[in-house]
């Protein structure tokens, strides 16, 4: 079987360079490559593309490398909470490209798919749609949506096992099967990394195909953006 | 004057239907979920990647790992599955969702919605929002009739940046619940109290009213 | 949570009439509808057309609906092992509209997603491609496919609960999947139907959204076409 | 003359590559995995949802639910995983698999493959072959050399019904390896005890043969 493990975030980000376009599986603070962002910071590229549905909070997740004016651009569905990101945008120091998530779910999907460009009725009629084809089907508009091209795509599985084989959990799934189809290098560091074996084939989310880089990561933080509760009754 | 969040959200959900997939947008239109009439079964879908979404955890209960859209931490009902956001939005484009409610800042006689951005301010994203509306079968919006500043979100047409078009069929205000249809609001029931003056004075937009208009009513 | 049990297929069967599109999932005979394709041999509906990537064997599957003459076209993207199925080809009696086996899974998927339309590398420059649009991304050519509109779809899966959550086995999900996000209406016939909350919700293949109506299938014979083994040694 | 089919998929053996995911046509290309060389890691694809197919089954432990896309039972490797028809092809499309074998009826020497249809005969239908051909970067036609009737089947253009245009890189038949590049095909290796001209008589299409040949190698 095939062999995909590296030692830690660091081999595993190894040929990353300045204005990559990279993208970060996740969605708010919920099943973000943590590892990942940590050893971005930590190497100090510069001029990154990042696509990831939010941009993090000021102090973790993205919010780390916006901090150190590493991203250039980020394409994304929500950039909220993050007051460094609103001051680089307003600022004109950061590009931001907000692009609808089903939509932004979809051309992830088919850039990993193998699928140049899809049609999607989302943002039809609206500034989103400006300046891309837009078709009539069965009396509906719909928008043309095109692939994108990674040169990397980082996510987070809470097991994967030394053949890249990845399982999620709960919604900390959200974008990162389809970002882990979608990266010409595709790194997955993972809660808990075990032997080839112990997955149960039906189970798995993610084939190992698509990773070519895992490694078991340390020091989760997995911080709880709003926390909402019942009280004990 | 008028309804409150909380029973702007409790009207709408005499809109839930028997066996329907609801899509409840932050803000008001997550309040509907404590207002699901007792003898139907509706599940909440969550475009991160949830259906059958239940309450808020118990105190010392919540997992990072189980949010809602909007962040928060949620749990998951017996029956409910956990997916991807390419097929969460699969079920969403594809019709798969009943229901859809969301709150705006504007709404236009001809459906048009406008709820993600104003120009000069601090743009924050769509969201799921514009998959939502260029979905859905079936949208409701929940919102305040006008803004602070008094004037109506009830318009002829959308001044802000749209976030999609033709698409919103019902209004619930503090003051009233609309249709549209023939490019045009129809007033279907007043909230309690509320006059059609009141209505008329608080919307720009053409207003129907045809015969006498009857009260909200609540359990 | 909201129940989707019918009684059996009989019932779930109800509103199905001459003349209307069917999706049936499985690959060869593995994870056919087997239930769903006895019913409407009972009920003898005529004029049908059938999107399935085969098309049975002679005296199993889709076959039987074949030797009855009660399908008008067969939408698949491999059809031999059939010699009634040749005959009536042959003849006229039987159209054929023959998919790439991707592309019909992403029509399939298309479909149940909501995306009219998409481009795909398959068949260009073949007769597949003939009357379609072409169109060049990043220097490739690329097909423009799109989705169907199937009134029925019929599927099989290993489990089921009673909200319509469905988990494969093995290489029987194949097709199924895509099919029960596609259809108007889903039918789903299952090994073993559960109560909900038995099956873990991080490993339902498909979501009970996609599916209308469920039952308990009975008497699965799961006839394997090549048999092939290794000797005990 | 020249290769049996066991040699011709021992050969196309030898062109596997360490950690390489592989897509194994039905025929010729199947037996290719009886002869992965020791001391590489490959891992077979069958489009019909599987990643990791092992052998055949031990008699008695074969299972209807778990076959390969020529509808033969087979097992799964510990690593390997299931999934979904779209998932497979998606795999397929977007170039995950690193090299697809499969059979033709007729390769041209501008990379045109036809395996699919013969006119006025029974089409069965294409398969998966079409989106194989369509998306692997790397493909490797096994067949022999000439049809039944003695007549080239690597030729200067294809006339039967294509498969796909302008993808097949390599072509290893029972006399020869054939590079395809320049609209030619160039001569790589002879089967043992083939000699150029043998193969210059079979070859229809325009063989270059630059220096001397060496013959294929087996271990």
């Amino acid at each position: 079987m095939i062999n995909k493990v590296v030692k830690n975030a660091k081999e595993a980000l190894q040929g990353v360079e300045d204005s990559m376009t990279f993208m970060l599986g996740g969605f708010g603070l919920c099943g973000i490559p943590e590892n990942c962002i940590s050893e971005l910071v930590e190497l100090g590229t510069k001029d990154l593309t990042c696509i990831s549905n939010n941009a993090g909070v000021d102090d973790f997740g993205l919010g780390l490398l916006l901090k150190k004016r590493q991203i250039k651009k980020m394409i994304s569905s929500y950039v909220g909470e993050n007051d460094e990101f609103e001051r680089q945008m307003l600022s004109g120091e950061l590009d931001v490209e907000l692009i609808p998530q089903g939509t932004l779910a979809e051309r992830c999907r088919a850039t990993g798919a193998g699928i140049p460009a899809f049609y999607t009725p989302a943002g039809y009629g609206t500034e989103v749609a400006e300046g891309k084809e837009t078709r009539e089907f069965n009396g509906k508009m719909y928008v043309l949506e095109h692939a994108f091209n990674p040169e990397f795509a980082m996510v987070k599985a809470w097991k994967g096992d030394t053949s890249g084989n990845l399982i999620f959990k709960g919604t900390a799934r959200n974008f990162n099967p389809m970002m882990a189809m979608a990266g010409k290098i595709t790194i997955a560091e993972v809660e808990e990394l075990v032997e080839v074996g112990e997955l149960d084939p039906n189970q798995i989310h993610t084939p190992g195909i698509f990773v070519q880089r895992i490694f078991q990561g340390t020091n989760y933080e997995k911080r709880i953006e709003q926390k909402t509760v019942t009280p004990k009754s | 004057m008028g309804l409150s969040k909380q029973q702007i959200a409790q009207r709408i959900a005499q809109e839930l239907q028997h066996n329907w997939y609801v899509n409840l947008g932050i803000g008001i239109p997550t309040l509907v979920a404590n207002y699901v009439p007792k003898n139907i079964d509706v599940e909440f879908q969550s475009e991160n990647g949830l259906l059958g979404m239940g309450p808020f955890p118990i105190e010392g209960e919540e997992d990072a790992d189980l949010i809602n859209a909007g962040k928060q931490t949620v749990t998951i009902l017996k029956g409910g599955s956990l997916f991807d956001s390419a097929l969460s939005f699969a079920m969403i484009r594809g019709q798969h969702v009943q229901l859809t409610v969301l709150g705006a800042m504007e709404v236009a006689q001809n459906g048009d919605i406008a709820n993600w951005k104003i120009p000069g301010k601090l743009v924050k994203g769509m969201g799921g929002a514009m998959d939502l509306v260029a979905s859905a079968e079936n949208i409701i919006v929940a919102m305040m009739h006008t803004n602070k500043a008094g004037e109506s979100k009830i318009l002829k047409s959308c001044s802000l940046p749209l976030t999609g078009v033709n698409c919103v069929k019902k209004v619930v205000t503090n003051l009233a619940v609309l249709e549209i249809k023939n490019n045009a609001f129809y007033l279907i029931e007043r909230a309690p109290g509320v006059s059609v003056e009141e209505i008329k004075a608080a919307t720009e937009g053409d207003l129907i009213i045809e015969g006498e208009i009857p009260e909200m009513k609540f359990e």
